[in-house]
């Protein structure tokens, strides 16, 4: 494979970004939007040509640097590209969503000051995704990792006068700094065992470092393998937004909403997923490190669906959803189902895009309204959103033929059939997760686009729906959304797809039993009729159509009846409560200790000025000495005689 | 070495001595004549003396072996001629910096310059000592006319109270170096150096021990190092800044002089007590010195100060009791006395008739009034601070090279942590002159001349500091081991 | 040898540059502008001329000027570069240009003493770095604190003169150990050159007593806990362009000490104290990254993270030990001196520019106080572009120069303990902390207030200093490689002199 | 008999007594130039005794510089108090504290 080509795939939007950004004002906001989708249009184009010759023509897995960054005590650190059909993957899903993205924020951002800045960050963005997925090393991995990271964190402060805005831009790069603070543990654990950064060595270490041990403290001797990738999970935790790291995901809604789709929805939050994918081989060696993935997962997977219930902004809610479905992933990870977390990394990518899209739409309709409660009825308003909106949220809740029903009912047989510690646990969350996901979807669905119109009657004469720049694209995401599944689903899970570019011991192969009694799609689909998720699903459908549309009191009631629940719920357990008031405050107060007891009283105040005092006083002294009196100089002088004579007299 | 065993010299060695005495006796009587009807005549004549003194040491007095004359009592070696060649250019320096101060402050009297070339004459004295009698006729020589010359001022208070002190406690130790030597003589039956430290091999036994006690005591006096130090501050501070300048410069090189002869030469035989003696004496200056200097805010009184620190260091050089360290000590002491020339000539610069600029405070803001001069008081600063590029980082580093030479890890410690204190009120001048605001302070006087010679003065400062070879080659020339 | 002795020139020619300054006086204060601009890109010009010849691959010092210059006490005028040094004296001229130029038109009080100061200091910083000869390297070290003294001292803030004096005496308390120390090894070695003072052999009491006067001196500039404090003051007083030097590079002669005299003239007392280094730096790491979270003054804070970045360096530096006890080998520990060394040069550029930035608020708005500012992006676009950039770089952005130092220093604690590995990252997330919360509470926001209304954008000058040294800053960031070249000889055979005991018998 | 021991015990206490009054009196100046000069005597008579006891000269030599120097001494000594006199109408110790510090 031509590595020109490869380059040309980052390169494009790099050289886009820069254009927009600093040459913004010159080519203005029309040349700034076309610059930019030219690129990413350009360069999704070329990842489906990778994509295709890796299919079609079988063109062998490249892995190669482009030059080398640096050379320390024989390391060799690069910048390369490892393309196999993992990343082959993941760059088209990331070029494509990133492509509707642009085009949606044409019309989403059309009267904002910062449009050409926007457009420059998205770009950026697409470029240090790309990085990231198509790293062939630890450090470019990291950089691509960090540059995401930051990205969003401008992009969440996009409207920096808003404060809220930039404290969930602060908040969100710290979360993450956190979980980067893992990961560089486990990049240098990495290097520490297997003397290289590119991922093939350290792979084919990976057996052998799982059976060295590295004492942490005294007498407690740990598996190498298992810190190391504990430590590149606890990475995974913070991009993926996995308890307790997910505090930053929900409050990042303050970026504007093609934000939310592209970066924290279909791409930078699957970040962690893919690298875990990517690590298979190392985590494949670590059972215990994979409970502890699979645990993780579960947890967030059912108790952020949880908070989606009694949420009222219609982003946060599909945010809620999203950090949940990106446990089901993690719980996929967690039982060794690479596959099938990135086969659900890539529906839900489609599906959840556009449900934020449409959500976009609507908010852009109402005017920059969020609160589902002030909405309603909006079906008959804006027809294509709401089906469109309608094919998410089917995809999302797993209804059959669906492309979101194959990932996930896949991924819970493949939970099922797992045997890892936790599995069990985790099957139970996923199964109630099912139902709890219906509900807060169909919730959403109904309070917006059902029910009687709840909005005043200011926005309803200003209503308009938005125009076709933004339809496109979710009528562009909507497609996928409802056969993305059913096309792929063989292929990639039990087609081997992947090949070499995941590993699973055979011991582990949880997709592989699935695959015995696997009779094609079709036969998924119907079979999956008589099995719970479906029924859990239709159930939550049905509780959402009762409490919401049928009995709108009874929300009410159960509010009253679970109060204690529901305060916790809409405190999101207490999370932020516990960061903002005890975290915070402990390390601005360790700050101040520092500084005011150990800087200024103890080293300055002590040491420094008491000596200098101590000096001064001192001085004083001497100057008392010399009291200008004859006799008293003379007697010192006798004294001085005296005293050397009787000294040395004594010693003789 | 018995006396007379070395041939002894050429007369022609004593020249400048004899052409001392003699111009001293000329320019007094050419004083009683003319002087009251030709006002600048005697400073000129003293300036032609000196000049033709460097040139006469220059011809005759410079020696490269060691010559005894008259039976032994006087000694010419180089040495000698370098100290006296110092002392004349220093003297010749420090006159040429007092003669507008004086002419201000109206002390016109003739017999000032004659008291210093006396003066001088006793600096010479004791440079070539031999003999305990000749050292302490070298001694009194030099104190009788400093004497005078710190009481000069008739109408001056405080020089008066001055003079008293340094009178009576200078008498005092005297006395001591008297006692001393006659312990010494009593318990050598000798008067003569050489011989002196021929016979004084023996361990200490209690005799010595007084003998070399009082004498140390005298001498500490002499560089005033405490506790005998306590005459330096008043007497810098009373007397006419152009004599203090005197007494800082010129006249420490007769006590480099007097400590070499008497301790390093003479009592070269039992150097375990006299060394541990002035240990003791250097560490206390160091610590008076520095401290006291702290709290100063008249600057005559802080460089009193600064001197006795500086005193410390160099007894620390004979404290080594090795010859690196005698050597370290004469070009500490050549360095201190190049700068020291320059600061007070400074002040001499910038007081004007009517005003002692003699507080630390009436340096504020010169930096604005006066670039040059504040730039050439802060090289001179930090080089008696010991911060290179100057000459007094060398001279330091001499002293504390020689130190740890001979195992004394610990005083060289000693000696550079007290040298950071210190170097806190040479920063405050520094401070005063650049950070702080002129006010209404005036621009000083243009004095070109003078100016001249002070930036002569200190480029010389600098450039030693650059290149300190010449200086300590010529050291380690004149104090072969 | 060269024909011209082009180290010389680097030296000398900014002393000149600077003396010329001073002669044109305050009164013709546009020719001593442009004289000491001149002066200062001849100078580059020369550095890099320098780094044209510079041939990488061999530990030899080259450029080696060899004169007499005090026989008496054997010691030479004796110049030279390796890989070590010449990184550091390319920074030093690359550093000064901006400082002129950031000085140009705001600098109004003795404008040609100001850029003498800064001319000459660079020249005596260059000799720092070059000097091969123990003593001539003392004798820069230490006239290079009185242009400081008076940069801090003139033309600083109202507590000027507290801060001066505390940041001469510390640094001189410092040094004169030092000099003992080196007379100490002069009397032993009977030279004064830097290389016989190395292979000196010497027993560990020996070792130990010189190890801890050197360490005086250089924790003191580095500056390491707990004798740090003088440099947030020092910062807080100076002038832009001397705080800029003072983080750029005086810092970093305590990093340069470390690696030129400290490890290898007493290779087995660093062996036996580098506990107490390491911990000092983790300490460094940790406690100082808190303290600058609670600071309320820009300067104050960029200057605890210089202290917080500069623990990196001497953690790098003191890895070796550690390794070598936990893996038997000592694979990895050069991975600590190279991220020691280019932590060194990229916190130059880094500290440098934020110091600017802070400047170039100052200018307009005549506080440092964080409260004072707010929403400044909304009035300063440019500005605020480039101060987001800087403060990312300064919380260790892969991308950008401070992550390179970094990361090598954290791969090569890992080798040593985990638990180093674990403290050195937390630099990530407290880092990021007070860097971006600054840049959250100064540059981000609504108009804080009427003044910030007022402020202009960049001026053209001020956008070319920043501008340069973003561009200096992202493609250390991006392309390290050639410094990493540049050093690595040269790091190799300090890493065989640090491992080979100097013990006598032992070896 | 008197042996050169109780000649120096002699001196010792001249020596003695002269310090002694030396820092003593604190009233007038005068006193403490007379003590000066029993302070001179002490070692005269160190040195007379010594050379007798030797039996040289030298000793006998060096006193009589001495006397000659000691009377230079005191010339000097009275002509600076007549100036102090003149300066501040008294000759008393304790009034010389204007110099301190």
């Amino acid at each position: 494979m031509n590595q020109t080509l490869l380059l040309a795939i980052p390169m494009l939007p790099l050289i886009a970004a820069l254009i927009a950004g600093l040459a913004g004002k010159a080519i203005g906001r029309a040349g700034a939007a076309a610059v930019t989708i030219g690129a990413v249009g350009a360069s999704c184009v070329l990842s489906c040509v990778v994509l295709k010759q890796m299919l079609v023509d079988q063109v062998p897995n490249y892995d190669g640097t482009v030059y080398t960054w640096l050379v320390s005590d024989g390391v060799r650190m690069q910048v390369g590209f490892l393309t196999d059909r993992l990343s082959a993957l993941m760059m088209v899903v990331v070029t494509f969503v990133s492509l509707c993205v642009h085009v949606y924020t044409i019309g989403y951002m059309e009267d904002d000051p910062g449009y050409q800045r926007f457009f420059a960050y998205i770009s950026l963005f697409t470029f240090s995704m790309l990085m990231l997925v198509m790293a062939n090393n630890f450090m470019q991995l990291f950089f691509g990792w960090e540059a995401v990271g930051v990205v969003s964190y401008l992009l969440i402060g996009f409207w920096y006068t808003r404060p809220t805005a930039i404290f969930a831009g602060l908040k969100a790069f710290l979360v993450n700094r956190v979980g980067d603070f893992g990961f560089v543990l486990g990049i240098a654990g990495v290097l520490y065992y297997t003397g290289s950064m590119d991922y093939q060595p350290a792979f084919a270490a990976a057996p052998e470092i799982a059976t060295k041990s590295m004492i942490l403290w005294h007498g407690h001797a740990w598996s190498a393998l298992t810190v190391i990738c504990i430590c590149l999970f606890i990475g995974a935790m913070g991009k993926s937004a996995q308890i307790p790291l997910h505090v930053w995901l929900p409050d990042s809604m303050e970026g504007p909403t093609p934000i939310s789709a592209l970066i924290h929805a279909a791409t930078m939050v699957t970040a962690g997923i893919f690298m875990v994918a990517r690590m298979s081989p190392l985590f494949e060696y670590s059972p215990t490190a994979l409970s502890f993935v699979l645990v993780i997962g579960a947890t967030t997977a059912l108790f952020m669906g949880f908070l989606g219930i009694v949420n009222n902004d219609i982003k946060r809610v599909i945010a809620y959803s999203t950090l949940s479905q990106l446990g089901y992933m993690t719980v996929a990870l967690g039982v060794s189902g690479y596959s099938v977390a990135i086969f659900h990394l890539m529906t839900h990518a489609f599906f959840k895009a556009l449900l934020f899209l449409a959500a976009g739409a609507v908010i852009i309709a109402m005017h920059h309204e969020q609160d589902m409660r002030k909405m309603g009825g909006l079906r008959h308003r804006m027809p294509v959103t709401y089906w469109t909106a309608l094919i998410g949220a089917l995809a999302l809740i797993g209804t059959p033929f669906f492309s979101g029903f194959y990932s996930k009912d896949a991924l819970i047989d493949a939970v099922h059939a797992s045997h890892r510690y936790g599995a069990g646990y985790a099957y139970w969350c996923v199964l109630l997760g099912v139902f709890v996901t219906a509900l807060y979807t169909f919730r959403m669905i109904f309070m917006t686009f059902h029910g009687p119109e709840r909005f005043d009657h200011h926005t309803s004469e200003h209503f308009h729906d938005v125009g076709w720049d933004m339809k496109a694209p979710l009528v562009a995401l909507a497609i996928p959304s409802l056969i993305i599944g059913y096309l792929t689903v063989e292929p990639i899970l039990f087609g081997g797809y992947f090949g070499s570019a995941i590993k699973v011991l055979q011991e582990h192969d949880v997709v592989g039993e699935l695959k015995a009694e696997w009779l094609g799609p079709m036969a998924f689909a119907l079979h999956s009729v008589l099995s719970a998720p479906a029924w859990l699903a239709a159930l939550g459908v049905f509780t959402a159509w009762w409490c919401v549309l049928k009995r709108p009191q009874v929300g009410e009631a159960l509010r009253e009846r679970f109060s204690g629940l529901y305060r916790v719920l809409i405190n999101k357990y207490y999370f932020d409560w516990f960061n903002e008031n005890v975290l915070v405050p402990l390390a601005l107060a360790l700050g101040i200790l520092l500084w005011r007891g150990g800087d200024q009283t103890l080293i300055d105040g002590a040491m420094v000025n008491g000596s200098a005092h101590a000096v001064d006083r001192l001085a004083g002294a001497t100057r008392l000495l010399q009291s200008g009196f004859l006799y008293s100089y003379a007697f010192w002088m006798i004294i001085g005689l005296a005293v050397s004579l009787g000294w040395f007299l004594m010693h003789i | 070495m018995m006396p007379g065993a070395l041939p002894s010299g050429p007369l022609a060695l004593a020249i400048p001595e004899m052409w001392l005495a003699g111009s001293a006796c000329l320019i007094l009587l050419c004083d009683v004549y003319f002087g009251s009807t030709r006002r600048s005549l005697t400073a000129t004549l003293t300036m032609l003396a000196l000049t033709i003194g460097v040139a006469l040491t220059g011809q005759y007095g410079l020696s490269t072996q060691r010559f005894l004359l008259f039976n032994g009592l006087y000694v010419a070696d180089p040495l000698a001629g370098f100290l006296k060649m110092a002392a004349f250019v220093a003297m010749a320096t420090a006159i040429f910096y007092s003669q507008d101060y004086l002419e201000q402050r109206a002390i016109r009297g003739g017999e000032y310059y004659v008291l210093c070339l006396t003066a001088l004459l006793g600096i010479f004295v004791l440079i070539s000592a031999n003999s305990l009698l000749t050292v302490y006729l070298g001694i009194e020589l030099l104190s009788l006319s400093l004497y005078a010359l710190v009481a000069f001022d008739r109408d001056s208070g405080i020089a008066a109270e001055a003079a008293t002190k340094y009178f009576v406690l200078g008498a005092i130790s005297s006395g001591i170096l008297l006692y001393g030597m006659s312990m010494l003589y009593g318990l050598t039956g000798t008067l003569d150096l050489d011989r002196l430290s021929t016979i004084v091999r023996s361990g200490p036994d209690a005799a010595l021990i007084i003998g070399v006690a009082f004498v140390v005591a005298a001498i500490a006096f002499k560089f005033g190092a405490v506790p005998f130090h306590m005459w330096v501050p008043d007497v810098y501070e009373g007397a006419p800044t152009s004599v203090t300048l005197f007494i800082a410069t010129v006249s420490n090189l007769g006590s480099f002089a007097l400590i070499l002869r008497l301790l390093a030469h003479g009592l070269a035989g039992t150097p375990a007590i006299w060394t541990q003696m002035l240990m003791a004496v250097a560490v206390l200056s160091l610590l008076v010195g520095n401290l006291g200097a702290i709290a100063q805010t008249n600057i005559k009184r802080m460089l009193a100060y600064s001197a006795i620190a500086n005193a410390g260091f160099v007894l620390l050089g004979f404290a080594s009791g090795v010859n690196a360290g005698y050597q370290a000590a004469l070009n500490f002491t050549i360095a201190y006395v190049i700068t020291t020339l320059a600061s007070f000539g400074m002040i001499l610069m910038l007081s004007r008739s009517g005003f002692e600029h003699d507080q630390i405070a009436d340096f504020k803001g010169l930096a604005s009034r006066d670039p040059l001069l504040a730039a050439m008081m802060l090289a001179l600063m930090f080089s008696t601070a010991g911060v290179p590029p100057f000459i007094g980082f060398w001279a330091k580093l001499w002293i504390i090279q020689a130190l740890l030479g001979s195992r004394h890890a610990w005083l060289a410690t000693f000696a550079v942590l007290i040298s950071v204190v210190g170097a806190f009120y040479y920063l405050r001048v520094v401070w005063y002159m650049y950070f702080e605001a002129a006010g209404d302070r005036p621009v000083p006087e243009a004095r070109a001349r003078m100016r001249f010679i002070l930036v002569i003065n200190t480029v010389a400062v600098t450039v030693m500091g650059v290149l300190p070879n010449a200086l300590l080659r010529i050291c380690e020339r004149v104090l072969p081991p | 040898m060269h024909q011209i002795g082009w180290l010389s020139v680097v030296i000398w020619l900014p002393v000149a540059g600077g003396l010329t300054t001073l002669a044109f006086g305050d009164e013709r204060a546009r020719q001593a502008r442009w004289a000491a601009l001149v002066t200062s890109l001849l100078a580059l010009a020369a550095c890099v001329r320098l780094y044209a010849e510079f041939a990488n691959g061999t530990a030899q010092f080259q450029f080696v000027e060899r004169v007499s210059w005090i026989p008496a006490l054997h010691s030479q005028y004796y110049l030279g570069v390796d890989g070590i040094s010449l990184p550091l004296i390319l920074l030093t001229a690359f550093m000064t240009v901006p400082v002129v130029i950031a000085g140009w038109s705001v600098v109004d009080k003795r404008p040609a003493q100001y850029y003498a100061a800064f001319l000459i200091m660079e020249g005596l910083m260059i000799g720092v770095f070059s000097a091969m000869d123990s003593l001539l390297f003392y004798f820069f070290w230490e006239a290079m604190l009185i242009p400081m003294f008076l940069i801090i001292g003139v033309w600083g803030g109202p507590r000027r003169v507290y801060a001066t004096l505390k940041f001469f005496l510390y640094t001189f308390l410092g040094s004169v150990l030092m000099l003992v120390a080196l007379i100490y090894l002069y009397l032993k070695a009977g030279d004064y050159s830097i290389a016989a003072m190395q292979q000196l052999p010497l027993t560990l009491a020996q070792q130990r007593w010189i190890f801890l006067a050197f360490l005086l001196a250089f924790a003191v500039k580095v500056p390491m806990w707990p004798v740090h404090t003088w440099l947030p003051d020092a910062h807080v007083e100076a002038p832009t362009g001397g705080s800029v030097i003072l983080a750029a590079i005086m810092l970093k002669m305590g990093g340069y000490g470390l690696l030129r005299f400290s490890l290898p003239m007493t290779p087995d007392a660093s062996h036996q104290l580098d506990w107490l280094i390491v911990s000092l730096s983790l300490i460094a790491i940790v406690y100082i990254a808190f303290v600058a979270l609670v600071q309320q003054d820009m300067k104050k804070l960029i200057a605890y993270s210089s202290i917080a970045h500069m623990g990196f360096v001497t953690l790098g530096a003191f890895l070796v030990f550690y390794i070598v006890a936990a893996t038997g080998s000592a694979k990895g520990a050069i991975n600590g001196l190279d991220g020691a060394v280019v932590q060194m040069i990229s916190h130059g550029l880094i500290s440098g520019a934020l110091f600017l930035c802070v400047g170039v608020m100052y200018d307009r708005l005549h506080t440092r106080d964080i409260n004072a500012y707010g929403g400044v992006v909304n009035v300063m676009p440019k500005f605020g572009a480039l101060m987001v950039l800087f403060a990312l770089a300064n919380s260790g952005l892969p991308g950008t120069s401070g992550f390179v130092g970094e990361f090598l220093v954290i791969l090569a604690s890992f080798k040593a303990s985990f638990w180093f590995a674990l403290l050195a990252a937390s630099i990530l997330v407290v880092g990021a902390g007070y860097n971006l919360w600054l840049v959250k509470r100064v540059i981000f926001g609504p108009v804080a207030n009427a003044q910030v209304a007022k402020m202009q954008d960049l001026n053209a000058r001020e956008f070319l200093v920043l501008g340069v040294l973003a561009a200096a800053v992202l493609l250390l960031g991006v392309w390290p490689a050639p410094l990493l070249n540049m050093m690595e000889a040269s790091v190799q055979h300090l890493l065989q002199q640090i491992l080979t005991s100097k013990i006598p018998g032992a070896a | 008999m008197i042996t050169l021991a109780h000649l120096l015990t002699l001196s010792a206490v001249l020596f003695a007594l002269s310090v002694a009054g030396i820092f003593l009196n604190r009233k007038n100046l005068l006193l403490l130039l007379m003590c000066i000069e029993l302070l001179l005597l002490a070692a005269n008579f160190n040195f007379v005794a010594f050379s007798r006891y030797l039996g040289q000269l030298d000793g006998q030599i060096f006193v009589f510089f001495v006397l000659t120097v000691a009377a230079a001494e005191s010339a000097i000594g009275l002509a600076i108090l007549v100036v102090l006199f003149r300066e501040r109408r008294s000759i008393n110790v304790e009034e010389l504290d204007q110099l301190r510090g």
